[in-house]
């Protein structure tokens, strides 16, 4: 009633309207379009999320439930002594002190990797996107079709390489490696992003007096912060996880993480322990993740600026 | 001295082997540091090489024990151990000889065998068989006539996994148990292509044939697997080195009762000399070289065999020494040692290169049926043919 | 239904939020058949948001919209029967022109010589036959625009919506195209809605202009109306280029009469056309820089001295600066008459022709 | 003191070029002398070790009579049209699906991308498992009572090139999604508006206006899953290690097999060149005209 | 070295390529110190290519480039004494206006309170002091640009370059910051060269314009000349809006003085000053509408009969559209006097005030 009267001066004028629509456009939750598009979304979700569930039940069983062989039915008896001795008592050869002996060494390894890499990229895709110099073109081709170069054909060209200048089994020489086969993928994304902004920004620089370090340092930097937040999350995921040239070019005592992950699920005699396996695998993929977390909308957003233009 | 070793032994038992082998160097004064990377050798190998490659060698090093490393020796990157072997009499205590021919390039001696282990076993699920209703066979041939009734039961009769060196290795033992060491060594060593594409090799194929009619139905990938299936009868048998004997183990099976092992397939019963080594780059630094040589004397020291081989659940490589913690199938293993008969294995025999190509060949032969016997036998002898 | 017959399109009570920012606030407009209404606003007055209510691009809040006197609140824009031009062309860049202007035909269906058809006669109407087979990347601005709305032509509908098609364009072309719509809009005689921010479009093109601000209709009248007598304040000051001029002071009753004084300055109002009762109190005196007459006799119901300040020759005209009571003033003469900086001059003109606005309101006095 | 005369176009830019002697040697000694050193190589029987003891073009051809390459070929072609169609298709359709401004975005942009952090040494096994005959899905939807149901693409030789793709498809497709999201983001409102009023159907404006339009996504999103195919490795290996027999050999593994597993370092140098080869044939004349003309 | 005194800014013999486009060709071009020089054109004319040649942001193919008579051609930027204002403000988004003002002075390494004392003149001068602590994002489409003006007016320079500082706006804001941007040049006195497009800018800025085309300067003089005596049919369409009407015909020689023809159309052109000798041959005939006259007497030198075709009125004016020789012509009158549709009216006019181009190369005769 109340309803009725509190609204009555807009439809006093002619009974008629009360019948035709007004207002918002009713929306079901339940339209086939919204069944549709959950639907699918849940679908999807479900396949993505599968193994996902495989792996975490998993390592909560105990061995022995493991050799049942069911992979889907939940632990009968959950137990975290799996994700403990992953962590610090899975051995490598005689290190019994699982995944947190590489662990520190992954930091020491990802963090100037990711930083030397991201900052030789973002320096060469803002010198293709705004000083393109003669020849720049070909270098930049040559470095797409390096991206197509299996890492594997590269390990003995880069022992020669690294030999010659010194820095084998050095971490340096890893960071250099990291550096060079992420270059590829990063100076593309760079440049594209670079690419894409005003070209007037830059000049207006130059006519300020800027030289190309201020003006990378000084008006482009602060401004692509998405960007280097996807070359981050590209890296720290590519790092992070890279076994083969963390072992080919360091040291046992600089192994990386993924190195006691390799050993602990790679054995090829003696018994397989799934559940630890499952476990080290969660708990090393555990720091991209975290950063996927943290950057997830400034990654869209990023990427977005990065290559929408050409 | 700190000294790098580098090895691919990273399960719980090979470890423990392993610590054997760092205790007893760390009571000569010295220090073991750890080098291990899991992932059997095509992950470790380019790792060890090119560290070796690169300048930046560790101490010693494992390698399969034959020839993976000739070309290192040839390069002059290893150490030459003729003086550590002549002042051990290596050539007296190592046992069977052959072992230590392996190591041996234009006279000179290069590297320590430290175990061996032997591919020759049919690993047999005593309760498959008692479900099938027939008698736990007693070879090779008795296990083909039984593989009917084990699948009448749903059983898979013979579980191979599913990668190339699974399919390639069980061709090998049936060549040396079904074929004979003879024919073994005809094919492997004296690279004999009629021999290979004769009928006697034919017979080896038949054989194979069955084996891969037999293994049809496995559909799991690694050995360990495959072990799996026979400890928990879900398959009949397979055929695997001695290493999956620690499976049974771990899984609580006692040998003879639960499971039962057959070298040889029971039809020849020998023992390849398979098993590892310790290789020595050479190395500028005075002290570490002549921690080299203490390491060398420590791997072949009678104490430190047993402990190591133990754990290890290989044979120790002298025969001078006490075995009787072993268990059973171990000990027909080490009768069989005593009594010679052995043959080199196929890492001894064969370049890796040709060993690719035979795992390739056998890989495809074992999960292809289209792929005919003749043919099979055909690729197989041009392979032999053009073998080194 | 409850729709006036005749009205081709009517908006009833329509209010749009964004969530808690009201952007149209209970707006009322009924447009005739075969009218052309422009919108006319200051950015950010709420003209693109009515415009996609109309076409049902945007969920209204509140109210009602009819078109040809059917409810379509709930319509899908394409059942609506209306053509939309946008302020960015939106062509689809990678179809041919003929592409652009077949799509929507082809997907609802048409058969092809009908599509044919209907493609030459638009293609004729906006003489663009000969850049049916380019892409849009090839054309230039006016082409693009007009292949934009080609695009509404073809469908066939009762009514046209604008939303700023010129606003990209330089000068030149704008007035060209001005002409063209115009001229169209005479030929098709549909239903026209036009967005602009420029006045001279809406006065040149308009039926009826409807002035914004904020969301709300100031004003809906002819142009020469909203020009001569604008509402308030604000439509004044929005409509005209050189802008009207406005001259803070008090209303006042002196000698029988009402007059308008600032500083020195004394208008007596006599001719003034006052839409009310007036009371005395302060108000803001307005006139266009082109009712005002420059050194031209002293036959003018008032005139006073000045000193010219600047002098902006804007080629057939020219604008002179100068300060009446303490403010600025400009006044607009042809480039013949034009004065020289700092000269002293007679500034007259007829206060028939101004217009008053409450201080305080805003609203015409 | 002025510059009046044109200076030596090689101190133009010449902080720029500065800059970019990273890239230039990377490109020039890496890449280039990597690729040439590998193609020398691949001329001579080296085994273990690179040595120059010259063969001639014996490794190319043992490479062509070998089946396992020409299976590997064929597998690279299969596995990459599959990857690449299902990886656009897939990412595409995620993507759009999540540009309906539905509830819980985030949720599900973060459940779809985050295989692409976990490794695939034992997300491979995982795999490996759920599409076991025996104890994966097929075992599960036959205890559900439909008997006949039979899925198991890994231990199928026929079809195990499928199989592996179910994996990876898992695996990549979130990067892509996430470019295609932002693309799709980037893409004018008023184009959308037009095809309403236009009356297109959803599906058509994405598939004749929308994708047409986000063409530079697709390119960078290309080179991301071309390279990746090329390079297809350790997906295989966790799998299936090129099984049933050699039914899922892939050439980037018969690279690593052969330079090794089999110590031939000759024959892999060949193998990789007819990778690269091919690699530069397709990309280079694209690349040139994609990012050598000017903006 | 070759640049004569007083000059500012001088370039000599410029050609620029990309590629195989050639975009500017042998151009030349001299500025007088203080001078306020608009260069004017279509777009894609290659105005701001030109500016971006001057400011040294392109390097040249050919030629040289003076400022204040040292030879500049080869110099960075930031050597060469300029400020530039770009045509999309290019502001820094993620400074603040204070920090967008100082940065080339802290590049420069200026000291602190150089600084502080040069931006508040600035500052003073744009009346951006309460906006020094935000951010662009935050500011208005006419703050913005004042702030480019900004950047540019602290580093103290001899020459400005402003490419299109106003084109983004809307007509409203336009008109208020041309009159600053003309405040400004009297007060600084600095050499300025400014790119529009836009004809009115053009006329009330310039001491001189340039009208270019094509990467051709088609004519460089005071905005009456050009707009009173253009020497090409481009430069006379170009300016002026409405447009000036063009009737294609012949120049013949009758009665012994010369007259157009076109169609039944004959106009004597006693009073027409001629450039050259005249030689009889088609020709075009060029008047603006604000030289035409409508049912204004008989006084006129010329005057026809005709028919009103279309009305537009634009506020102040109405244009008028009719057909002379079968052509449409505009008139522009007062909007009191505006005719109706398909009123027969006359149309008078002074061809002294009417230009006559050759119909083939287009110059002037
Ligand atoms: N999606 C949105 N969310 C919140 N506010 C919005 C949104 N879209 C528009 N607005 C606001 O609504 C108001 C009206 O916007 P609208 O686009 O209708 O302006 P307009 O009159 O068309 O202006 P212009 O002349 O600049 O095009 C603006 O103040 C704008 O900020
Ligand atoms: N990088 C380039 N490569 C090739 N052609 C170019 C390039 N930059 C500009 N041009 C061409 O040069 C011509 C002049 O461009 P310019 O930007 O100077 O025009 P403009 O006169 O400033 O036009 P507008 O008024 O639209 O700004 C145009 O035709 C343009 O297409
Ligand atoms: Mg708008
Ligand atoms: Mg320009």
């Amino acid at each position: 009633m109340s309803m009725a009267n509190t609204t009555a001066p807009t439809i006093a004028t002619s009974s008629q309207d009360i019948a035709g629509p007004h207002g918002p456009k009713p929306r079901r939750m339940l339209s086939r379009r919204n069944i549709f598009l959950y639907g699918t979304l849940f679908v999807m979700a479900a396949y993505y999320l599968l193994p996902l569930y495989v792996m975490v039940v998993t390592s909560l069983k105990g061995m022995p439930e493991i050799r049942l062989g069911n992979i889907f039915s939940p632990p009968l008896e959950i137990t975290f002594e799996p994700w403990v001795k992953a962590w610090s008592s899975a051995c490598t050869g005689l290190n019994c002190d699982g995944l947190s002996r590489g662990f520190w060494n992954s930091v020491r390894i990802t963090v100037p990797s990711v930083l030397l890499s991201i900052a030789i990229a973002s320096v060469n895709g803002y010198a293709l996107a705004n000083w393109r110099f003669k020849g720049a073109d070909t270098f930049f081709v040559i470095l797409i079709v390096g991206a197509f170069i299996p890492y594997q054909v590269m390990i003995y060209p880069i022992v020669i390489i690294l030999r010659e200048i010194g820095l084998y089994g050095s971490l340096s020489g890893l960071v250099i490696v990291h550096s060079i086969f992420g270059m590829p993928i990063l100076t593309l994304l760079f440049r594209n992003y670079f690419a894409s902004m005003p070209e007037e920004l830059f000049r207006a620089a130059r006519v300020d007096g800027a030289g190309f370090w201020g003006i990378f340092l000084r008006i482009m930097l602060p401004m692509s912060l998405p960007i280097f937040v996807v070359a981050v999350i590209l890296q720290v995921t590519g790092i992070w996880n890279d076994f083969l040239f963390g072992v080919v070019y360091t040291r046992p005592d600089t192994y990386p993480m993924t190195v006691q992950l390799n050993n602990i699920v790679n054995s090829v005699q003696g018994v397989k322990e799934y559940n630890v396996n499952m476990a080290a695998t969660i708990l090393t993929g555990l720091v991209p993740l975290i950063v996927y977390f943290i950057s997830g909308k400034l990654f869209v957003r990023g990427i977005a600026a990065g290559a929408v233009k050409g | 001295t700190d000294l790098e070793v580098t090895h691919w032994w990273t399960s719980g038992g090979e470890a423990a082997a392993v610590a054997e082998l760092a205790k007893a160097f760390d009571a000569t004064g010295n220090h073991w540091v750890d080098g291990a990377i899991a992932g059997s050798g095509g992950t470790a190998r380019p790792i060890m090489i090119s560290r070796i490659t690169g300048g930046d060698p560790m101490g010693a090093t494992q390698f399969n024990h034959g020839r993976q490393a000739e070309e290192l020796v040839q390069a002059g990157l290893m150490r030459d151990l003729t003086d550590v072997a002549t002042k051990g009499k290596w050539t007296e205590v190592v046992r069977p000889k052959s072992l230590l021919d392996s190591c041996t390039i234009d006279g000179k001696i290069y590297c320590v065998p430290v175990n061996i282990h032997s591919w020759q076993w049919l690993w047999l699920s005593n309760e498959a068989f008692e479900k099938a209703g027939v008698p736990v066979p007693k070879d090779w041939n008795e296990f083909v006539a039984a593989a009917p009734a084990l699948e009448k039961a749903g059983i898979v009769p013979l579980a191979v996994g599913g990668q190339a060196w699974q399919s390639s290795g069980a061709f090998d033992v049936l060549l040396a148990a079904v074929g004979g060491s003879d024919a073994f060594l005809k094919v492997y060593k004296d690279k004999d292509a009629k021999f290979a594409a004769g009928p006697e090799v034919a017979k080896v194929f038949k054989a194979a044939d069955d084996a891969r009619k037999m293994a049809k139905n496995t559909n799991v990938q690694d050995w360990n697997q495959a072990t799996n299936m026979v400890i928990t009868g879900k398959a009949g048998g397979q055929i695997m080195g001695d290493w999956a004997q620690g499976e049974f183990q771990v899984a609580g099976k006692t040998a003879g009762k639960d499971y039962t092992c057959l070298p040889g397939l029971g039809l020849n019963e020998v023992i390849a000399t398979g098993g590892d080594a310790f290789y020595f780059p050479l190395l500028k630094d005075a002290d570490k070289s002549k921690a080299q040589e203490v390491l060398a004397e420590t791997l072949l020291d009678p104490k430190t065999q047993v402990a190591f081989n133990l754990k290890k659940g290989s044979l120790p490589v002298r025969g001078d020494v006490d075995l009787n913690a072993a268990n059973d199938c171990m000990k027909k293993g080490l009768a069989i040692l005593a009594k010679g008969a052995v043959i080199p294995w196929t890492d001894q025999l064969l370049s890796q290169d040709t060993q690719k190509q035979k795992e390739d060949l056998f890989a495809e032969f074992f999960a292809k049926p289209e792929l005919t016997v003749d043919e099979a036998q055909k690729r197989f002898a041009d392979l032999i043919a053009s073998a080194d | 239904m409850t729709a006036a017959n005749g009205t081709s399109v009517s908006i009833q009570n329509l209010s749009l939020n964004f969530g808690a920012v009201s952007v149209l606030q209970t707006l009322n407009l009924d447009v005739a058949e075969g009218e052309f209404i422009v919108l006319l606003g200051p950015s950010g007055c709420g003209k693109s948001t009515l415009l996609n209510c109309i076409a049902g691009l945007l969920d209204v809040s509140e109210g009602r919209i009819f078109i040809k006197g059917k409810n379509v609140t709930w319509e899908e824009p394409k059942d609506r029967g209306i053509g939309m031009v946008f302020q960015s062309y939106a062509l689809y860049p990678q179809m041919t022109v003929e592409k652009n202007l077949s799509f929507g035909l082809r997907v609802a269906g048409t058969p092809k010589d009908e599509i044919a058809k209907r493609i030459a006669r638009a293609a004729e109407i906006l003489q663009i036959e000969p850049l049916l087979q380019r892409k849009p990347a090839a054309l230039s601005g006016g082409q693009r625009q007009r292949v934009a709305i080609g695009r509404a032509l073809v469908r066939d509908v009762d009514v046209f919506l604008f939303d700023e098609p010129l606003s990209n364009l330089d000068a030149k072309l704008r007035a060209e195209l001005r002409v063209e719509i115009k001229l169209l809009h005479r030929k098709l005689l549909n239903t026209m809605i036009y967005v602009t921010h420029d006045q001279i479009e809406a006065m040149t093109l308009a039926d009826r202009i409807a002035v914004m601000k904020g969301g709300v209709i100031q004003q809906l009248d002819a142009p020469q109306t909203i020009y001569n007598r604008p509402v308030n304040r604000f439509v004044a000051g929005f409509l005209g280029s050189p802008a009207m001029n406005f001259i803070d002071g008090r209303l006042e009753n002196a000698d029988g009469g009402w007059r308008f004084a600032a500083d020195t300055l004394k208008i007596p109002l006599g001719t003034y056309d006052f839409a009310g009762d007036p009371t005395p109190g302060p108000v803001v005196f307005g006139i266009r820089p082109e009712h005002v007459s420059l050194n031209n006799g002293t036959g003018w119901p008032f005139s006073t001295a000045a000193n010219v300040e600047v002098v902006e020759p804007m080629g057939s005209d020219t604008l002179v600066w100068l300060k009446l009571a303490q403010q600025n003033f400009s006044v607009r003469v042809t480039a013949e008459r034009t004065p020289n900086n700092d000269e002293a001059v007679t500034v007259g003109f007829d206060p028939m022709r101004a217009s008053l606005f409450d201080a305080a309101t805003g609203t015409r006095i | 003191m002025s510059k009046s005369e044109r200076p030596n176009p090689l101190f133009r830019n010449l902080n720029a070029k500065v800059a970019s002697i990273p890239m230039i040697l990377t490109a020039g000694v890496v890449f280039v002398g990597g690729t040439l050193w590998t193609v020398l190589y691949s001329f001579t029987n080296s085994k273990l070790l690179p040595r120059l003891n010259f063969v001639g073009l014996d490794q190319y051809y043992r490479l062509w009579v070998t089946p396992r390459w020409l299976i590997s070929i064929e597998n690279l072609l299969i596995y990459g049209a599959i990857s690449l169609v299902f990886s656009l298709v897939i990412g595409f359709l995620l993507a759009a699906l999540l540009d309906q401004k539905i509830r819980f975005e985030d949720t599900f942009r973060t459940i779809f991308l985050y295989p692409f952090a976990l490794s695939f040494i034992v997300t491979g096994l995982v795999w490996q498992w759920l599409l076991n005959p025996d104890f994966g899905i097929q075992h599960v939807v036959q205890g559900l009572g439909w008997e006949s149901f039979s899925f198991d693409p890994l231990y199928n030789s026929s079809i195990v090139i499928y199989g592996i793709s179910i994996a990876a498809l898992w695996q990549g497709t979130g990067l892509i999604m996430c470019l295609m999201l932002a693309g799709l983001r980037g893409i004018d409102e008023d184009i959308w508006k037009a095809a309403r009023v236009d009356g297109i159907p959803m599906w058509k404006t994405y598939l004749f206006i929308v994708i047409p339009m986000m063409r530079p996504v697709f390119i960078t999103t290309l080179v991301i899953i071309a390279s990746g195919i090329v390079k297809v490795y350790d997906l295989v290996v966790a799998q299936t290690s090129g099984g049933p027999g050699i039914a899922s050999e892939v050439p980037a593994k018969y690279v690593y097999d052969y330079m090794f597993f089999a110590q031939n370092l000759g024959q892999g140098f060949a193998a990789s060149t007819m990778m690269l080869l091919s690699v530069v044939i397709v990309i280079v004349p694209w690349a040139y005209l994609e990012f050598g003309r000017r903006k």
